[in-house]
């Protein structure tokens, strides 16, 4: 029934699972008036950063969003930094110039989040062109959410991709919502998926909360756009468990929708659920994943805490290489 | 008088202009909220900052009118009603959106009277919040009205108070020129006395909340708190100024800059913007040309540096003018 | 076969005669090196402005594209002072400030040609939105080409008035090319109407050679839209007959292309066969017009070479109302 | 040494670059043309103004991508392929087009290595023509480089000779930074001694076409030739000026204006962009501050009037700084 092997269901395990300890756990310090800035929590969409990112080498690159640490983490960026970051340290990412929304470890092909909807789609393109000129069968692929899906930007990426032939791979993650507008309303109701056949792209469409189903949806993908067929779309839904940022009241949200979400459509469950079911791993194996993960996070809250800040020398360091 | 944080004064405004006028109507993000979500909650949101909270129960889902992440379309929107009669006032979430959305309001908005040969007007204002401290990084806290500025065929509005944000929206909607108004995150939350009923503040003319007789201080937007508290703390020192907030850069006040200078002989420009091609050299080589037999020391512009805004909480602070810059800055052109 | 009195039949092959003499004369006139700037000739393509606007009054919108003769003309643009503008008079339709890329009448639902590719289908929303929302029964239109379909502006304009549910035509032009490259390569190759489709439009297609075709499109797309249905799409094909601009060399286009089209899918003839074949009119009657037409040019050209120019006083007037 | 045009220039600019680095390549609209045309004839155009032409016989199609009519997509496909180690060169047809693709520029490109924390960098060029002088009006004539030097992060060229605008592209294509690289339209057509073999002319090093004494006149691209007629017309009066061309507006060489100004005393400085928040402002301002105590006149500002470019022939003459007008601003400072 699938053809992954146990180290790699564990690794996909581990990652989905330091995807969500690493939101939970930055919920809670948020909350505490800590941490600065806007801060988009990941939650709940775990499997498709992580059933997507598994295709994936360093080699590969990726363009993530606003909502980015679960892209990031799902291509193996380093949580303790990424941690760093978001407190403002020097030692984070970014040395503390990007924040939340900026992380990027471009030599591991995190080609960075990005604050503006719609951003990254055009500089996948370039990225997946630079596959192509290159020949070396490497692919690209930018997230983008149901919001993201009506800003000009992502069609031109999308023509483009096709008029360029390039290795290129759009995920598109319908999570129900951009910012407070239900994504029926913003797309007057219809199909946001049609709009990437509509040029010629094939869309691989999957259940966000299931790893597998996402993990199937973008091994046809990417294979079709490595394979030098061009680009292609993986579409996947499924709604996230925290406000658009940390601070939104979600009045636009029935009462219970996170609490129904979490019990019946918990990527995580969903994981244990199918791997013990199909026998495919031990969860004793899971629950120690488990442990190391909320140690690692732990580790990363409390080394972020301490880690140093800058200073006003660090301002205007790293605008230009030279000037 | 009541005492108004300047997202109700603007909220007030608003409420004003579209019982006014039917023909006002806004337009953008989440500025009612609530559209297609799952609680029905319609009006929920009310802009992310609350300045449109309200209108739509009032005005009706016609008047306020929430849309897709698409900016562009969002000017262009309101720019094809204006010039179909129409007094939309859009809102851009974030001043560094107009990336997203320059054309409509440089090539189109702005350029419209001009290329039809003055037959028509597109009376529209654009809303927007601009500017740093909220730790939201680089794409998301810049300035943008010093570039706007340089565009002829848009006036551009910038207040340092709940007071004058108010009066300056009704001016705004009621221009049948296009608009931008900026208004600065650490704005919202400002406080002072604004009346209930409406009242319009006219552009192009300046306010002078200090006065004095040693420098003339010329700031923007929210540098005009940070000049003020910078003046404040020299008066221990014997050293008064003049501190001039043009409230619109674009029509400027030029008249009440250069009369103050004639009188102090010295001139300090503050923005949080980057320091090339922005409104502090703007003003500065503008008096360094018309009020240059008045000068009597070099004028000092008091800036970001040219760099984009950092993320962590320091490096913004560090990042952004300070009053003890600005003081520095005054006491310089003591020398 | 069609409901059209002979005053409206009359009335279409009028204006695409304007038209086309117009351009033809244009692309003379402009070789004697006398007219300035950037002139982009409609000639080829007069039976999808007429057969559009013909269903409009002067309270519809258009919005139209850098190669606006023809669509302003067909809205019923005054004719003389558009040729006075193109020579940069101050008695032109703008005064001598927007010459031929930005010919506009407000008054007569005219918003302008633009030079800005994409840059007109944002507005035309904006101008259905005014008649939703004045409730006048009005409709709003925007042109645009198969280059601009690719414009991230054009999809954004789509998706808003799918949104908003405004009554909006958008018509497609396709005459093969943007600039010096083929439709087919700026797509992919992929069916740009299916991109219109994919936001849930009708489609309505015809051929951009027919007049008749046209007309009973967008007659269907208009009734759509001006009956509270929402946007509605126009998609028509015909070539253009002259270089992208006046200067082109056209070294992209095979040899005898124009002839070719001149000869057998001219809008002009294409009307005298049908009116004639289908004894809907005269053809001394068309032959009537065209004397009238041509001595119409003829003045518009004298008037516009004596008319006045503007002075240094007239560059800064009208930036602004007051300032 | 032989002559030739900005155009030939710019492209031996490209083919020296071409075949020094094989991660150069160039991506634009019509940039070969011809593809999917019916005659087949690919490269049939090399840009619309020529400055691309040839190279796609030479380097082959996939070095030499033309585009469908996206903006935003081409200049994020550059920055995308700069990220992963690619040299593009990417052409946005008209300056004004920046308006459909800003966000790409100003909030990716130029921000990049910033907010990434100094570890990455982002090595691409944006040519495109800029200004007016071709009668195309408000949308089509504008110079945007003001715009862009207030952006921090990018790099900008103004080139105002066939020399410099080879040397200058060839520095561009070589740095690490962001470039955006502006060809004046009239540029093109103008000629001067240049050289067949590549050389770089490095960034933030003014060039000083007319030395004297009498006032220092600092102009941009075009108007560079503009203020060199006048100081040229000049002479008969006795009256000699430093003319600087600064050639990169970010960086900029302020030592040779404040070293010049120093001597001179005076400044006009000249820019065929309105005149708010402009060039001409920042280097008034920046020599308002840093050259005060050698000013002896006030500086004079030449620029368009605060209006969009106008279509009619005798009206952009008219819009246009004039060598009479940068003559009588130098007079000015001399009363
Ligand atoms: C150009 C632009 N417009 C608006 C915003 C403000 N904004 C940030 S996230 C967001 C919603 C995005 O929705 P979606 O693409 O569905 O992603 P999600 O937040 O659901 O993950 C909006 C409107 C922005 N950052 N950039
Ligand atoms: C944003 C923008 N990009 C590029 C151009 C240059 N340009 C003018 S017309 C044109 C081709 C337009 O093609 P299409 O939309 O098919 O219209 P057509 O010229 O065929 O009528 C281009 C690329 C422009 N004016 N605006
Ligand atoms: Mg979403
Ligand atoms: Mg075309």
């Amino acid at each position: 029934m699938t053809n992954l092997t146990e180290q790699q269901l564990v690794q996909a395990y581990r990652r989905m699972k330091t995807i969500r300890e690493f939101e939970e756990r930055l919920h809670i310090e948020i909350a505490t008036g800590q941490i600065a800035g806007f801060t988009h929590l990941y939650a709940g969409q775990e499997a498709i950063a992580v059933g997507v990112c598994e295709h994936l080498s360093d080699a590969d690159s990726i363009v993530s969003t606003h909502r980015g640490h679960g892209h990031c983490i799902a291509k193996g960026a380093d949580v303790l930094k990424m941690m760093k970051e978001i407190w403002g340290s020097t030692e984070g990412t970014c040395n503390g110039k990007g924040g939340s929304m900026h992380i990027a470890e471009v030599e591991r092909g995190i080609l960075g989040a990005n604050g503006i909807v719609g951003g990254g789609p055009p500089i996948g393109v370039g990225a997946a062109l630079a596959s192509k000129l290159k020949k070396n069968n490497t692919v690209a692929l930018s997230f983008g959410g149901d919001g993201s899906s009506n800003q000009g930007t992502t069609f031109e990426a999308m023509n483009m991709a096709v008029c360029l032939k390039v290795p290129k791979i759009f995920v598109m993650e319908n999570n129900g919502y951009s910012e407070n507008t239900g994504a029926s309303y913003s797309s007057g109701g219809i199909d946001i998926a049609a709009r990437a056949e509509s040029f010629g792209m094939p869309v691989f469409k999957a259940d966000g909360s299931d790893f597998f189903s996402v993990y199937d949806a973008a091994n046809k993908a990417i294979e079709y756009s490595r394979r030098g067929d061009g680009p292609s779309v993986v579409y996947a839904t499924m709604m996230r468990y925290f406000g658009h940022f940390e601070g939104d009241a979600q009045l636009y949200r029935a009462k219970d929708e996170v609490k129904n979400l979490r019990e019946t459509s918990d990527c995580l469950d969903n994981f244990r659920t199918r791997v013990s079911d199909d026998k495919l791993l031990d969860l004793a194996v899971l629950d120690a994943v488990d442990d190391e993960v909320l140690a690692l996070i732990e580790q990363s809250v409390q080394d972020a805490k301490v880690a140093p800040r800058g200073t006003l020398a660090d301002v205007t360091k790293d605008v230009y290489i030279n000037y | 008088m009541p005492i108004k944080t300047a997202r109700d004064a603007l909220n007030e405004a608003m409420f004003h202009e579209f019982a006014r006028d039917p023909n006002v109507f806004a337009i953008g993000e989440d500025i009612a909220g609530g559209r297609g979500g799952s609680s029905g909650d319609i009006g929920c949101v009310g802009g992310i900052f609350g300045v449109t909270k309200g209108l739509v129960a009032e005005f009706g889902e016609e008047r306020v009118i929430d849309t897709p992440i698409s900016e562009s379309a969002i000017v262009g929107a309101a720019a094809g009603a204006a010039l179909s009669g129409m007094r939309p006032v859009a809102e851009i979430m974030f001043a560094d959106f107009f990336g997203v959305c320059l054309d409509q309001v440089m090539n189109q908005v702005a350029k419209f009277r001009y290329m039809f040969g003055g037959k028509t007007k597109c009376p529209l204002v654009i809303r927007c919040n601009t500017g740093a401290g909220y730790s939201a990084a680089a794409q998301h806290s810049q300035t943008m009205y010093q570039m706007m500025t340089a565009i002829p065929g848009l006036k551009v509005v910038v207040p340092s108070n709940a007071y004058d944000a108010k009066g300056l929206l009704i001016s705004a909607i009621q221009d049948d020129d296009p608009v931008l108004f900026f208004e600065h995150k650490l704005l919202y939350q400002s406080e002072c006395e604004v009346p209930d009923e409406a009242y319009a503040i006219p552009f192009g003319e300046a306010a002078m909340p200090r006065e004095g007789e040693h420098c003339t201080v010329v700031a923007f937007g929210q540098m005009v708190n940070v000049a003020a508290q910078a003046i404040d703390s020299l008066a221990a020192e014997g050293i008064t100024c003049d501190l001039i907030d043009p409230r619109t850069t674009s029509p400027l006040d030029e008249e009440t800059i250069l009369e103050s200078v004639e009188a102090t002989g010295r001139l300090v420009v503050v923005d949080e913007s980057p320091p090339r091609c922005g409104l502090t050299a703007d003003i500065a080589g503008m008096v360094a040309d018309k009020g240059f037999s008045s000068l009597r020391a070099p004028i000092k512009q008091v800036t970001a540096p040219h760099s984009p805004v950092p993320f962590a909480a320091e490096l913004e602070a560090a990042y952004l003018p300070k009053a003890q810059d600005v003081a520095a800055a005054i006491r310089e052109t003591l020398k």
